[in-house]
């Protein structure tokens, strides 16, 4: 179907208080600043967040943690540059943190998207990280059952889309954003360029229109590293 | 009773034709095979909906002109379409995601027999001597909503529409709707519920081709498909 | 790294007795009709082949069933406009069958390449498809466990590669491939053109390299289809 | 007992350089964050090895020059990187699919510690205040083969490769080789194995530094790496 354009906050607009909201990016790259700075004005709040990490300096994410809008964060790696936003919020106990490793996490997102509540696998079996989950011999192998990851939204940034709402990224600013967008009941996505229908050849398409729900036009993004780089802070 | 019931009977087309016009605005929906193929010809003008086929296109067009044919570009009924503006093909995994993810918002399959609690039979007659299921379970699984199309009764004049499916299940309570040569019937909490019925048969006739309970509103609509179909 | 460029019978040579075999395709799209023959004049036999279907008329996989090397098919659909070197056998007691839901086969087949020996689907819950596995029911839905499936062999048709292995499909052709390619321990893939690395753009790249193994060109493939529709028969 | 021991340990880019040596022709391989991404600098001239980085780089190349950074191109540390001729970018799951599914061949990674037995300590030392995974585990229980490099010892002194890890697991059983500051070490079914030591450190003093018995072959190999690295 022909999917809405508007702009970054008209797109943020549905985002309820108590939300899973996942956001891509694997550090900077990738990461939705503009949707995310629209979420920060928002205003939504009582949030748990599905990204890789847990932010960096003082914007986007690391913004919308230090602005109390996050109870929780799901990710496999809260430590970067400058992590003092989740860092101070975490060691004073008020954001909880579900640790997972980067390639559970990656699957249990995709898992949602595909309709399947559980799989094994190997990764984290026999460490602390797989203690309280089932765990399985197979072929003499021990596996860790692990269980989908689903979430109400996805902010994710694209490069370009077309009406459809098929969608192509950037270099492997790709990481999270096509299975965040299977995963998500909503997904909201940002691109910088929008095209007609048929504007993006089928076979290049990596995210196809069925799991696009709102694009926001972003013609210029921000590149996270440079607004860090920069000492940047937001709002 | 109605006699000579079959002047009333819809057409295939007339059935596909029906149940296109109940598809929303905006859908994503998969046709099986046979019938439901149909159904892509009869949405009304104006109406955008996207087609998937489970063989890993989003965006499925009409057939190709004659000479025009490409067998690298096909449906699941391995028939060959084109793409419309806007398609994308994705793997084999990728396209059932779409499916059992739950992304689809209606999946319109054939059907041998419906039960009363929405359980579907439509890929084993029981009997068939090389047994195939192909994507039908998955599809009936996974799609927000499934319907069926289906002749009301079968060459021998019995029911399909159930009150428990004798042949294998393709799917658990799955189906919402079903349109057939006679009716359009809804698969509710309550059992099969008439919504509409062809113009010459009436509701005692349709009760006795009908193999459990038939819930009929005070005033069911009247199912009038274009002739010609 | 580099990968080697052989003819279709060079590629297959290394299929042992009694291998366990993936064929790409969708009905005629994304057969590998010359690698196919060119397995069917190798000789190996006692073959489990893993497909969509089991072969039409007279050519391809139908031709490999007909000569009695295979002992079993896993696919979902055996039934096609011509299947009765299939059907005969089958019939006769002289093939074994499993038959699999379309989706639970690509997702099993997927499952194998990401190292996870199995995932509870919706698919099949209730039917007597899912006799004998194991059921689980979570938030209220039954769920059916489904195990890898795993290969020796995979038989691909894709369009284009490079030396690195990269590969490209062409249309609806894809299907299968890219999932068989994974799940492997050796990809055998047939292409209609070869160039040098760099000459497929990374972000367009369907089966990175590192799934392939032996690369045959066939600059000019023929289509199942088209041989079916011909009446042909192989060899 | 080898006396001043400081003069010969290798650097951290000659215990890279040496681990690159081993890496073998045509392997495809995943760098771990801190030590091992040095190694792809110093894979012998001629010989053929494809980088992985977690993020969904099949391909990795060097840093770009200064000042043509793309941040939207980096590797599992988050610096910039290039694309070699060949190289494929695919999204987080595809890329863990070529970890877990262990068609990486070697993940060559940092420790904390490294048991007899294989298992590998490399994420939390069990003292952190935050603690983070990353890729870690799934590398450690997907590669075909894992490689750890380390110092021999850590900055008290105390052996890094030890006959049971305190620390928090990665991964059990999964430590092929390791490559310190001072050996190269095989994990085999009898436990640690010395294949080469530096110039300079005699036996006994290898085997005080280390926390498990340390099997010796009658002649060792001589571990020399270039200077300046």
């Amino acid at each position: 179907m022909t999917k809405p354009v508007t702009t970054p906050h008209e797109a943020v607009a549905p985002v309820h208080d108590g939300a899973t909201v996942m956001i891509s990016g694997f550090g900077g790259s990738g990461a939705p600043i503009e949707l995310v700075h629209a979420l920060i004005d928002q205003g939504a709040r009582g949030l748990t967040i599905v990204n890789n990490n847990a932010g960096t300096g003082q914007v986007g994410l690391a913004a919308l943690i230090r602005e109390k809008r996050v109870e929780k964060v799901i990710c496999s790696y809260p430590r970067t540059n400058d992590a003092r936003c989740f860092t101070e919020l975490y060691l004073d106990g008020k954001i909880a943190l579900e640790l997972v490793p980067q390639g559970t996490l990656a699957e249990r997102i995709r898992a949602a998207g595909a309709g399947m509540p559980a799989f094994f696998t190997r990764t984290a079996a026999g460490t602390e990280l797989a203690k309280g989950k089932e765990t399985r011999e197979i072929d003499g192998v021990l596996y860790v059952l692990e269980t989908w990851l689903k979430a109400d939204f996805a902010l994710v940034k694209a490069d370009r889309a077309d009406r459809a709402g098929n969608l192509t990224y950037r270099l492997s600013a790709r990481n999270f954003g096509p299975i965040m967008c299977m995963a998500a009941k909503t997904s909201i996505v940002q691109v910088r360029e929008i095209g007609e229908k048929g504007s993006i050849d089928p076979e290049i398409v990596v995210t196809p229109g069925i799991y696009v729900d709102r694009i926001a036009h972003v013609a210029e993004p921000v590149q996270e590293e440079a607004l860090f780089r920069a000492g940047a802070r937001y709002p | 009773m109605t006699e000579n019931l079959s002047s009333f009977r819809l057409t295939r087309g007339q059935i596909a034709w029906r149940a296109a016009q109940d598809i929303p605005e905006g859908a994503y929906v998969n046709l099986g095979i046979g019938m439901p193929v149909a159904c892509a010809n009869h949405v009304p003008a104006g109406r955008e909906v996207t087609f998937q086929s489970e063989n890993g296109i989003l965006g499925v067009g009409p057939r190709p002109a004659q000479g025009a044919e490409d067998f690298d570009l096909i449906n699941a009924s391995k028939d060959p379409v084109t793409l419309l503006p806007g398609a994308a093909i994705v793997h084999h995994a990728d396209s059932f995601a779409m499916i059992t993810g739950g992304h689809l918002d209606l999946a319109i399959l054939g059907a041998f027999e419906v039960a009363a609690n929405g359980d579907l039979a439509n890929w084993s007659t029981g009997a068939a001597r090389v047994p195939g299921v192909g994507g039908a379970m998955d599809l009936a699984a996974g799609a927000k909503a499934v319907w069926a199309l289906t002749t009301h009764t079968d060459k021998a004049g019995r029911p399909k529409l159930v009150q428990r499916c004798d042949m294998p299940l393709t799917g658990a309570g799955v189906v919402k709707r079903v349109f057939t040569d006679l009716a359009v019937v809804d698969v509710t909490a309550e059992g099969f519920v008439l919504r509409e019925m062809v113009g010459g048969v009436d509701v005692e006739t349709l009760r006795a081709l009908t193999g459990a309970p038939l819930h009929v509103p005070v005033a069911p609509g009247r199912l009038s498909p274009p002739a010609g179909l």
